[in-house]
């Protein structure tokens, strides 16, 4: 698929907002979906709709195969080893929890010791929360320099032997910082140190290799993949998800029950407890076809032309601040202006039909450390073009024309 | 919707330039608002005297323009009035605020309503509500002395 | 709508299934969708798509409404005093597993004891399993009679002073036993101790009244409320969500974040982190919609001669033996024959196009007291007919004449 | 898709009189096999003698008719074998239920091919070829003498 034709596969184009095409660029909050995905969940559910896994009927026996089938491409996607490492939960939040609550059931102890980045969202840092309050457990956060870049060696230094799991995000849904996860994984590994990686942001925009980064645990939102609602993913090495207790308990996924003592399923249905958003994950499929049609390579290219140009002129905006400046940066361009404020930023734009966030994006540790209390923030999906971030500009520019600011 | 209806002037002018910011001395009441969605937060400090008489009223925080314009009036109309004016003002605000229906202003002057009839336009704006009543339900708060913070997430 | 208006609302009944119409008897494991609430997934994710909640552009104030409208409609539906009372989940197995950790968490020490019923659907024994494991906590089961009927005079000799929670099912999902629930309450609320009904197989065949119940928590599986499936519902008194401490933590829950202390955000949202399934909740909205143009009084009438029909044309088959005769039947008819086990049953059935589940049901105890390890069950739905009932007893006629049996 | 040529004769024969059924006496071999699906549960009980040879082989258990057919089956074809051709067999079986392709059973005689065979018509019904393979696995299972039970849902 090229490039251009994009845009055509996203039936919400089509549309208008408050009389202007839609200009999206919050697709790092969720992503608009292509309609080979809505169609799949269509007719999913006006011609095979049935439960999986528990009925043996024609209905189940093709549900569950369909099922099936998208957790070998997600397997193919993230290049993992076997459908077994390979979770389905209800968000990427479920995921990391899932890690969370396992991990630190079994292996974690009073002032033992979880670092964590001060680029993470809520999402990666609430669940091990849980831990200091439950377990007394001691967070640490790895920090940033000025340009929103991990400082390597502060994390590195921040290591002692009460370390037991490292939790870092991919991708920043703040700064667009690209995070040398493959670099921090062999710092950890040398000390035995298994890594969790935030994937949320990175899935959608840039090449995943579990086997090539070599983490142990990856955490992915399908919405945020051009796929439904309703949807996670969690890779895990095989040997964790052996090794670790079961997570949310229920219906599919024992293996005996008796009033005395209960076992459990084998990988990946342990953890997959209760009904599956079976639709959901059936669409997802269309959702990775996607992505591969356009092809991975031509998805960077795009986007990271887009931020570029977005950047460029952007910054020529009097009074415009970008958040960050990392070395390695993706599609996502936060920023705020003097004197207007991002909610005030966001109801201007909105009004020319473009979507943008405004807030702390759920990285208020983040926030604080830049001393702010919110930002702007554009981000960019496979389906923005040169015209959207025209818009985004001069829309930015008539905030400054209602705030009466030369 | 108009843009120019929920940026008068009047709010552009007290979201540049607030009155009664800064904690105020001696106040004998306070209370703090925070807006979870984007982080902003308001503080109330009133001092009331003997005769239930707000005698100052300033704030502190950080907002957008409608939020910080919004505060800025209350301190101005609220300072000067009784505790049961008070209240009164606050109710007429909520409801005008919320519902589409013509609101009784009986009880203010012409002034006084020009004011408060200048952030009415931000009915329009579901999402920004909460940016201009944060601050009056963060002094119905501190009029009735409550401890918890207010959060706009959990008033209707 | 009128009863016999009803099937032609769900598309799937248009098709064949092994050149044969569908007769679809497994409502229990999940229902048919109708045709309203596929449109409306169809028409939010073509035209209305946004996440809620985080962003204010336009697109996301909508989706927040209308995701807040499906809260009112449940609200209503369950007859709650307030919408904070209503949280959404991924499905009731995560819904009862949010009480029980939480639930757990504050108020059960070690030798404290949790009653069930021997009629639980596994998502109602594994998570309270999980507390005797984690906690010591001690499960006693409710025993039931050879009807299928929970002994009340049992239940109430289980309760001493370590009694802290009841938690039993509505509607067995296998016997179709209608569980007398506001017996059941008022017998705990003498002594303090909270009650859970799991409220699966309930909700989509009998008038819910929470407030009527009286009971502290209820749970719900949309997708078999002819829901979209990845949406589940918690009903709690907004009491013990106030008290309980929060579950999955992420974006979303949080009131403030800093490095060292955590607030949590008030009710619904202190339960609802990361990405809700947006579109699947808004969707709902439909079903419910459905549910009150059919009417409940209706759909109970309907559903309660089939049942009788079947049970009558069922009990003519020669060694066919009826598991289970309740006070209080619902549409859930579950068998087994004589010299055929319900795998064979099913796959026979399943050529006529008739789809029944065969096994345990995720009911292994009851399984286990009635000394059986599985059974065939046909659930019945609001879109069923006299004929499909017909079609089901000719075809297991028939699955004795390929056992060659007399 | 047809039913007969999934129930055929031989099945529903085997199935209604199982063969070496029960537990033999001084079993060398033990495994265990459930399907959680269902829950239904079988167990091997196998004599290996010095030689290597399967001396004996019985079953308990409850299943489907293709549960205990192919259990049924399967004790009988391979007791009196040795190790080494009860294992080739094994991967025959397999081998024929999950490939769509010919199977070659070059090491069979008519008769043994005829019982195989009898099986084949699971292939056409995916959510069944669990109940034909379980005992195979847990055979196995048996011989290579593990103590973990096999689980239905973790074999391909
Ligand atoms: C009685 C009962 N409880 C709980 C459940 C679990 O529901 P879900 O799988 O949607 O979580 C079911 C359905 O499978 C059920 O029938
Ligand atoms: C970096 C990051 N991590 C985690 C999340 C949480 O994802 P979800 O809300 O889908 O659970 C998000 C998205 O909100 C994110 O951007």
């Amino acid at each position: 698929m090229k490039i251009n034709d994009v845009k055509s596969q996203f039936p919400i184009f089509s549309k208008k907002i408050n009389g202007k095409h839609l200009v999206y660029l919050d697709s790092s909050n969720s992503s608009q979906k292509p309609i080979k995905v809505i169609n799949s969940l269509d007719n999913f559910y006006k011609n095979e709709f049935s439960n999986i896994g528990r009925s043996i009927h024609s209905l189940a026996v093709n549900a569950t195969n369909k099922f099936e089938e998208t957790r070998m491409s997600v397997k193919n996607f993230l290049n993992a080893n076997s459908k077994e490492e390979i979770i389905f939960t209800k968000n990427a939040t479920e995921s990391i929890n899932l890690v969370a609550h396992t991990f630190g059931q079994q292996n974690i102890n009073k002032g033992d010791e979880i670092i964590i980045s001060e680029l993470e969202h809520h999402s990666n840092y609430v669940p091990w929360h849980y831990l200091r309050q439950t377990k007394g457990a001691v967070i640490k956060f790895a920090p940033i320099d000025e340009n929103g870049d991990i400082i390597i060696g502060e994390l590195k230094k921040l290591i002692t032997s009460k370390t037991k799991i490292i939790a870092v995000t991919h991708l920043s849904n703040v700064t667009g910082t690209i995070v040398p996860i493959k670099e921090i994984v062999e710092i950890a590994n040398k000390k035995n140190i298994p890594v969790l990686v935030d994937g949320c942001q990175s899935a959608p925009h840039i090449k995943i290799d579990v086997k090539d980064l070599n983490c142990d645990f990856y955490a992915i939102s399908c919405h945020k993949v051009y796929g439904p609602t309703g949807v996670g993913i969690l890779y895990a090495k095989k040997k964790w998800l052996e090794r670790l207790p079961p997570y949310i308990g229920g219906g599919g996924m024992i293996s005996e029950v008796g009033k005395e003592k209960i076992t459990y399923a084998p990988l990946p249905e342990k953890y997959e407890a209760g009904t599956m958003p079976t639709a959901e994950v059936v669409a997802f499929n269309e959702s990775i076809k996607f992505m591969e049609a356009v092809g991975i390579e031509n998805i960077i290219k795009h986007e990271k032309e887009l931020t570029n140009y977005a950047l460029e002129k952007l910054k020529k905006i009097n009074s415009i601040n970008i958040i960050g400046n990392p070395k390695n940066k993706a599609g996502v361009i936060s920023f705020t202006m003097k004197g207007i404020h991002p909610h005030d930023i966001s109801t201007i734009v909105d009004e020319e039909g473009v979507a943008i966030r405004a807030g702390h994006h759920c990285c208020q540790v983040l926030h604080q450390k830049l001393n702010l209390t919110a930002t702007a923030r554009a981000s960019i999906g496979v389906y923005n073009t040169k015209e959207d971030i025209d818009v985004l500009c001069d829309s930015i520019k008539k905030c400054r024309k209602v705030f009466e600011l030369q | 919707m108009d843009l120019k209806q929920l940026y008068q002037d009047i709010i552009l002018e007290h979201g540049k330039n607030p009155r009664n910011f800064g904690k105020c001395e001696n106040h004998t009441n306070e209370a703090r608002g925070h807006n979870p969605l984007c982080g902003d937060q308001v503080q109330i400090f009133l001092k009331m005297n003997k005769e239930k008489k707000v005698e100052n009223l300033t704030f502190q925080g950080s907002g957008c323009a409608i939020s910080i314009a919004s505060t800025s009036i209350m301190t101005e109309l609220v300072k000067g009035k009784s505790i049961e004016s008070a209240k009164k003002l606050i109710e007429l605000f909520l409801t005008m605020i919320k519902s589409s229906e013509e609101t009784k202003f009986d009880e203010c002057d012409e002034d006084e309503k020009t004011k408060i009839m200048s952030l009415s336009g931000v009915t329009k704006y579901p999402m920004r509500v909460k940016c201009a009543t944060l601050a009056w339900h963060t002094l119905s708060s501190a009029i009735e002395g409550k401890k918890q913070e207010v959060n706009s997430e959990s008033i209707d």
